[in-house]
């Protein structure tokens, strides 16, 4: 089958350091893909390769099945927007935009024409003439988005574009980005280092870890399923408990994420007794730190404020920790010998 | 215009002094005026050094008014032509090389003579001093300056006088002696001249024609010729060998020991190599060629290496002001 | 430096990216910057050394000279000397110039832009200068030596002392004064960028004043006080101006250079004291490559210095400021006084006569404008050629191995003296044959007619001056975006209208100050166009040499004041330019 | 009564920009107190001012009932920690500890010592040796505090102690502050501009803003009875509904929370008719935009993963949209013509 973008076994290395090594996935035409990891995981690295500034040592880009590896960036059909924005300081808002359009291609109103269009696109038609340093941040970023699209490129991509804004600003641009994205249409990759900002955009994730790609997938995939430890660790918060459930289990065979342990003023079928270690207090929610008395574990469980005003609970109480069992991740398999039903408590 | 194809330029080589140049070359622009020259003035070690440097792929056609000693260096080197210019019979013969075709002509003599600062010397209380000898009093302590004969050709006249006069050992000794007066040894031959027109130190050993110049502009200053006579040394003329010898080098060369010139010269020298009938210039003694010394200019140039070594040895850098 | 040297051997194989016009033309740009580097700096200084293992008649006699050198009292004495000079210039240098920049960086004294501007101002004279005016002032018949001529002992009963001027007092002074401007402005942007809250830790904490400058203010200007002592060594240690003019009989390394070279033909034992004269820059280089590479490790989060009130510090900085601005303008206006002043110091009456110089350089005021023309040509070709291959080296992604030993050439010359640049030039350019490096072959020199040429002056000084230069440009480009090259090319742009309509403009500033650095130095400069001119190319600091040399200190001076004065003349327009750009350009 | 700590009236301008205005508050002993505040509110104006850094035009500074308004820095017995750490680069981490204790007072080897009781308080002590460019973020920043309690202060002033860190760091070394704080029983002031920050560490919190302060009290006070609109817009995300739960109402005067907006399929007593404009994944939960039907107002609400699994709604579907009326926070009183149980659906 021929996807719209695909890449194949890609392996990068500087002097001796890999930054990525035999990545492959593909993209659908019109996806938004995110490119999530740890820093330094590659993701820039990637993102680059694809754009064709940087140079593979093994591997392949394929465009619509068509090779393009060879291809320097001129030739392949990307637009780009940096962390940085990379903004020409000297020019204004709209020249930035038709900095682009090739002269001998466009005249000179066409080009004012098609800059004005993609300002428009971006809600900044009245900032035309602006330079970048009279606009706000987040405004920069739209005017790095207009440029990038003003060529219509076939593929637009990203380098986390909102990581030098502020939360509110960021938030906003979120949801333009993503309108914008569904409006034009346009396959996009965009790498971010916030998880909430890639579950929350992404049509599918790509989770980077150490040169490689960890799983793929749609955010409530790697949210519900994570494929390792890595992944559930590093995608919202998670309790590996393999160690509590198991005699000599592995400590990240098993795990469960703080929202699905509920917590009961008495034991019970299958619960922990645990002690309260701290309480933080989260607007909508509690999270509750809880060590198991009987060793020294700590188990981290969300409560949220309606329930915790009906059953407070303090510091120091004795409480009983239950994991919701349809909820619980197993790496491994379900492991024989046990149940989250008959936790071992030695 | 339209001769000007057929200008020629030649590249001249000299250590003669800058206010001198541009009245000598007067007559030679009058008569030649196709030719261009290319002046490039320098003092005697320089220009010697240019020469040398050079040697692969000399730059100057013609050398003009160098220390005779210094341009049998460059002879030793092969690196002069042997030519004899027009009327090369009127110049006497201690005057010019002793070759068929000479390698070198000389066109006028000059002689060490001191320049003294009479308001200083006063100042202090000073006498005047008459000869070599006197120099060494203790009363002149570090007021003396003399040009580095390593740099500068009057330097290496006057030691190479010292040691022709006086026998070798003798004139190092003297030289020790004359050491402990020495304020400083200059670049140039000139600036100790000019130093003592300054006050800067009251007390030049410099050649004749400088301090004489100087008293004219207005500094207080009196050239002394030494009783035991002066070191000297030739201005002297030479043809660079090179590949292509251009006619108007020779033209020039013809020039250079032509009556005109040696008017010229005259004017400024006490004694040119073919005489003229103008008078001795202000200030030198009456009867120049008795206050010059024999000299040896073959003796120097073979020997010039060694004494100049030994003499670096001996006062260059030592004689550093005490910290 | 030296792992982007190792990079070079082990590169991993890449996917090779078929290569457009843009690319094509950055290679071939690339390889003429690295063989016009390579022919203007590698090959002169390899013959250097070679001459230096040969003796007088060209045979290979391996490390005799340097035996010679050391062995004989009278040139190793001048080792010594050198090293003295050095050593006191350095640290008197480093003293004065460090409380100058603290009284403008970390007090509230008034008139800051003043001081800072006189402190620059020896920078526009060649070092000769201050050499001249110090005869004037403390010669043995100066205005301070005879007490202004005698006039304080009449009125106040002070004799006239000596000075003893001519030697190690003389050259270390004016060494001082010629390092000083150097020194502080290294000072002055390292204690420019304090961290205000370093300060406010250590009061929170009680420490007191002299607590605070060991801890907080010595450690965060300890780079830049390390390479303000060696720029202040190095510059001290090869100059020639100033020990050609007032050394006396205090030999030092350079002067010996020249007296090797010019006095006696010695080109081996000149090659020799060359290499010598390389050494503490050549240290000095090695050390500050590695100082660099440990810094760019710490990052700093600074908020800037916020001057404590003090008025009683205020008062005193003031002070000593106004007594080194006094020392500095002295010394400005004995050579203004000199030029104009007829028989110094027998008759007092104003003349213009020492401004026609026809007497005495023999073509009049042609030095002054052959260094016109000379300086700016150096600025614009110098310019040009300097930003543009920083630019490649900073910004292009081909040949990575060409960039990185380019960049390595583009800041060596920094460790050679002009002294040095000289006699390579002249060893390279005036053979007529070349005998290429680690192979027995020779060819014919296709370079040796620009010997006695305006072009090797320029080259001269464009190498000399190449390093400043270069770290002006690239500091400038490190500032822009990385990116801008990137999102270019994806946009189908080419490099060079990018070049043209973004890096240029951007690094305006930095190019300005690039040219008026190229010229006012080619102006100054001396060592290394001392064994380069030839006559139709004599220079205004070769005149001031020739001159002093004959004795002729007035016309001397007179040529000094032409060259100052030019200088800050380009100084002012410079500034306009600057201030101008800023204040049209909003992005910039 | 005389408090451990009270800030009374406290007014600072530069040149004519005013800072703080009438700033008064006062802090008990042992106390943790988080400074809220949008940027640029005056947070770190005040605390310089406690600090003896800066200088009130008006208004005193009182410890244990003593003016000292006018004591400087050394003199007050305060340990502060910097946003940058403000590490003596050149120093190593015990010998900045070490840094503010008196030779005088203490010989070498107690200035040592302490240096390294401090060091274990922050669990570095194996790290003494260290120089600050070798240390991580979050370790610096752990010696900035040992260095700060070396003087053993009476109080703590942390000015963004965690801003510069990366989000795991940070979570870690807000535990690690509280629990020394707590150990030591400093009574502590943190500015920080981070709502879940300051409502998971504080005892009480300091909401500022426009160089006043607009509320005080503690985390679960400000949350959920905020004093004003812009405390409840700054802690947490809310809905304005003044304009459509009452006619010509202000619509700041009434806000509810996302987690207390219900979603129901079908119409019932005092439901909003609203369609879904947008769905926004974020792992436990999942942030819903509504749209109004009859109007263009937008209303969030925060499901949890768990119940919209079981009741999945879909981008442009028509759901019905319920305020729970308890949790609905009136600003200036409950208005009499209207509940919430019936809202007006102009
Ligand atoms: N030009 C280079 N030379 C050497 N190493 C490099 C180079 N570029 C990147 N690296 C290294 O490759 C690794 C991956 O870098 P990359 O920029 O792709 O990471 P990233 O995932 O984008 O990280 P971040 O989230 O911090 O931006 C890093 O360890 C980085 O140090
Ligand atoms: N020295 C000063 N001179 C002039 N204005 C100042 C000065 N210091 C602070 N300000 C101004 O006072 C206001 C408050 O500053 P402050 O640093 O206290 O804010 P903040 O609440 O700490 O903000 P942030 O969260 O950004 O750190 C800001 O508008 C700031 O620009
Ligand atoms: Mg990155
Ligand atoms: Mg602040």
């Amino acid at each position: 089958m021929m996807k719209h973008l695909a890449v194949e076994q890609i392996t990068k290395t500087f002097q001796d350091f890999t930054a990525l090594k035999d990545i492959s996935f593909s993209i659908e035409k019109g996806e938004f893909i995110c490119l999530l990891g740890p820093s330094g995981c590659g993701k820039t690295t990637l993102l680059r390769i694809l754009a064709g500034l940087e140079r593979p040592n093994k591997g392949s880009v394929l465009m619509n099945g068509r090779d393009m590896t060879h291809l320097p960036p001129a030739e392949r059909n990307f637009g780009i927007v940096f962390q940085s924005y990379a903004l020409f300081p000297n020019l204004t808002a709209a020249q930035n935009v038709a900095y682009g359009l090739n002269p001998k291609q466009f005249s000179k109103r066409e080009r004012k024409e098609k800059a004005l269009n993609n300002l428009t696109l971006v809600n900044l038609e009245n900032m035309a003439d602006r330079y970048p340093a009279q606009l706000s941040g987040g405004q920069q970023q739209r005017v790095a988005l207009a440029r990038a699209l003003a060529m219509n490129p076939e593929f637009l991509l990203l380098d986390e574009p909102l990581s030098a804004l502020d939360a509110q600003v960021r938030i906003q641009l979120r949801n333009e980005i993503k309108r914008l994205q569904k409006q034009v249409g346009i396959t996009t990759v965009m790498v971010t280092h916030d998880q909430e900002e890639a579950l929350s955009m992404a049509d599918r994730m790509i989770v980077m870890n150490n040169a490689k790609v960890e799983q793929a997938g749609t955010p409530q995939d790697i949210y519900d399923r994570p494929s390792s430890p890595f992944v559930a660790d590093f995608i919202g918060t998670i309790n590996f408990v393999g160690d509590q459930l198991i005699p000599n289990g592995a400590k990240e065979d098993i795990a469960v994420r703080p929202e699905h342990v509920t917590v009961h003023p008495l034991p019970a079928d299958s619960t922990l007794p645990t002690r309260v270690e701290s309480l933080e207090y989260r607007g909508s929610s509690y999270r509750v730190v809880l060590k198991q008395t009987t060793r020294d574990h700590v188990l981290y469980a969300d409560i949220d404020t309606d329930t915790f005003k009906k059953q407070p609970i303090t510091v120091g109480e004795v409480v009983y920790a239950e994991l919701q069992e349809d909820k619980v991740i197993f790496f491994h398999g379900r492991p024989e010998p046990i149940t989250t039903k008959q936790p071992v408590l030695t | 215009d339209g001769n000007a194809e057929q200008k020629e330029e030649i590249t001249v080589y000299t250590a003669l002094e800058d206010d001198m140049i541009e009245t000598y070359l007067t007559s030679f622009h009058d008569q030649y005026p196709d030719i261009d020259v290319n002046i490039v003035r320098d003092s005697t070690g320089v220009i010697t050094s240019k020469l040398l440097a050079e040697k692969d792929a000399p730059v100057a056609d013609v050398v003009w008014g160098t220390a005779a000693t210094s341009l049998l260096v460059a002879d030793q080197q092969g690196m002069l032509e042997g030519y004899a210019p027009e009327g090369i019979d009127r110049v006497a013969a201690p005057y010019k090389d002793s070759k068929e075709e000479p390698h070198w002509v000389g066109i006028n003599a000059w002689m060490t003579g001191f320049a003294v600062n009479t308001v200083e010397m006063e100042d202090m209380g000073l006498d005047i001093p008459q000869s070599y000898e006197d120099l060494l009093d203790p009363q002149y302590k570090d007021l003396i300056v003399m040009p580095n004969p390593a740099s500068s050709g009057t330097g290496f006249l006057t030691v190479s006088a010292f040691m022709q006069q006086m026998g070798e050992e003798e004139a190092w000794d003297y030289m020790d002696k004359l050491h402990e007066n020495i304020g400083m040894y200059t670049h140039s031959g000139s600036k100790p001249a000019k130093l003592a027109g300054q006050g800067e130190y009251p007390i030049g050993i410099s050649f004749g024609y400088r301090g004489i110049t100087q008293a004219e502009k207005g500094e207080p200053i009196k050239t002394i010729f030494p009783e035991e006579g002066s070191g000297w040394d030739l201005e002297a003329n030479a043809l660079v060998k090179k590949e292509e010898i251009k006619p108007a080098a020779k033209t020039f060369l013809d020039w250079a020991i032509s009556d005109e010139a040696m008017k010229e010269y005259s004017e400024n020298f006490a004694i040119t190599s073919v005489p003229t009938d103008k008078p001795v210039p202000e200030g030198f003694p009456e009867n120049p060629e008795e206050q010059l010394i024999e000299n040896d200019f073959n003796w120097a140039a073979e020997n010039r290496g060694t004494i100049l070594d030994q003499w670096t040895k001996k006062y260059d850098g030592k004689s550093a002001p005490e910290e | 430096m030296i792992s982007a040297l190792q990079s070079i051997f082990t590169r991993q194989p890449v996917v090779r990216q078929s290569l457009n016009k843009d690319a094509h033309i950055q290679r071939i740009l690339l390889l003429l910057m690295l063989i016009g580097l390579g022919t203007a700096i590698i090959l002169p200084v390899i013959e250097l050394l070679k001459r230096a293992m040969q003796n007088t008649q060209g045979e290979y006699i391996g490390f005799e000279n340097f035996i010679t050198y050391f062995s004989s009292p009278s040139l190793f004495q001048s080792a010594i000397h050198t090293l003295s000079v050095a050593s006191v210039t350095m640290i008197l240098s480093v003293s004065a110039a460090f409380l100058f920049a603290y009284a403008v960086e970390r007090t509230e004294m008034k008139g800051k832009t003043f001081f800072t501007y006189i402190a620059l101002l020896p920078l526009f004279a060649p070092t000769m200068m201050y050499g001249i005016a110090l005869v004037y002032l403390l010669g043995n018949n100066g205005v301070f030596t005879t007490g202004f001529f005698g006039l304080f002992e009449q009125w106040f009963g002070w004799q006239a002392s000596d000075f003893d001027i001519y030697g190690f007092k003389g050259i270390v002074l004016s060494e001082v004064i010629f390092t000083f401007p150097q020194a502080f402005l290294i000072l002055k942007v390292s204690l420019s960028t304090a961290d205000q809250r370093l300060y406010e830790a250590a009061d929170t904490m009680g420490a007191g004043t002299w607590k605070k400058l060991f801890t907080v203010t010595l450690p965060s200007i300890k780079y830049g006080l390390v390479s303000a002592f060696f720029v202040s060594f190095t510059l001290s240690f090869t100059d020639f101006g100033a020990p050609k003019v007032i050394g006396g009989q205090y030999n030092v390394l350079a002067t010996d250079v020249y007296k090797q070279v010019i006095g006696q033909q010695n080109f081996s034992m000149g090659a020799t004291v060359g290499i010598i004269l390389t050494i503490p820059a050549v240290i000095a280089f090695i050390v500050d490559q590695r100082i660099q590479r440990r810094q760019s490790g710490i990052s700093s989060k600074a908020t800037p210095y916020q001057t404590p009130v003090n008025a009683l510090r205020d008062r005193l900085f003031t002070t000593y400021c106004t007594i080194i601005t006094i020392g500095i303008l002295i010394l400005f206006l004995a050579i203004t006084a000199a030029a104009f002043v007829k028989v110094w110091p027998y008759d007092f009456s104003l003349t213009l006569r020492h401004f026609g110089f026809g007497s005495v350089a023999g073509d009049g005021l042609q030095p002054f404008y052959n260094s016109l023309i000379v300086s700016a040509v150096t600025a614009v070709i110098g310019t040009a050629v300097i930003f543009i291959g920083a630019y490649l080296i900073e910004k292009s992604r081909h040949l990575k191995w060409v960039r990185n030993v380019s960049y390595f050439l583009s800041i060596l010359p920094i460790a050679l003296p002009g002294l040095v640049i000289g006699l390579a030039f002249i060893f390279f350019f005036n053979q007529s044959a070349i005998s290429l490096p680690f192979t027995s072959m020779e060819v014919a020199n296709p370079l040796q007619w620009l010997y006695g040429t305006m072009i090797i002056l320029v080259l001269a000084n464009i190498i000399h001056f190449y390093s400043v230069s270069f770290i002006t440009a690239t500091t400038s480009l490190k500032k822009q975006d990385a990116e801008y090259e990137a999102i270019s090319e994806t946009m189908k742009v080419p490099f060079y209208k990018t070049f043209t309509r973004v890096t240029v403009p951007l690094s305006s500033p930095a190019i300005l100050e690039m040219m008026m650095y190229l010229f006012v130095n080619s102006m100054t400069t001396i060592s290394a166009v001392v064994f380069l001119y030839s006559s139709e190319w004599k220079l205004a600091s070769i005149a001031i040499v020739n001159m002093n040399d004959a004795g002729d200190i007035a016309p001397a001076a007179a040529m000094s004041l032409l060259i100052i004065v030019t200088n800050i003349l380009v100084r002012v327009i410079y500034e306009a330019l600057v201030t101008s750009i800023k204040k049209r350009k909003v992005g910039i």
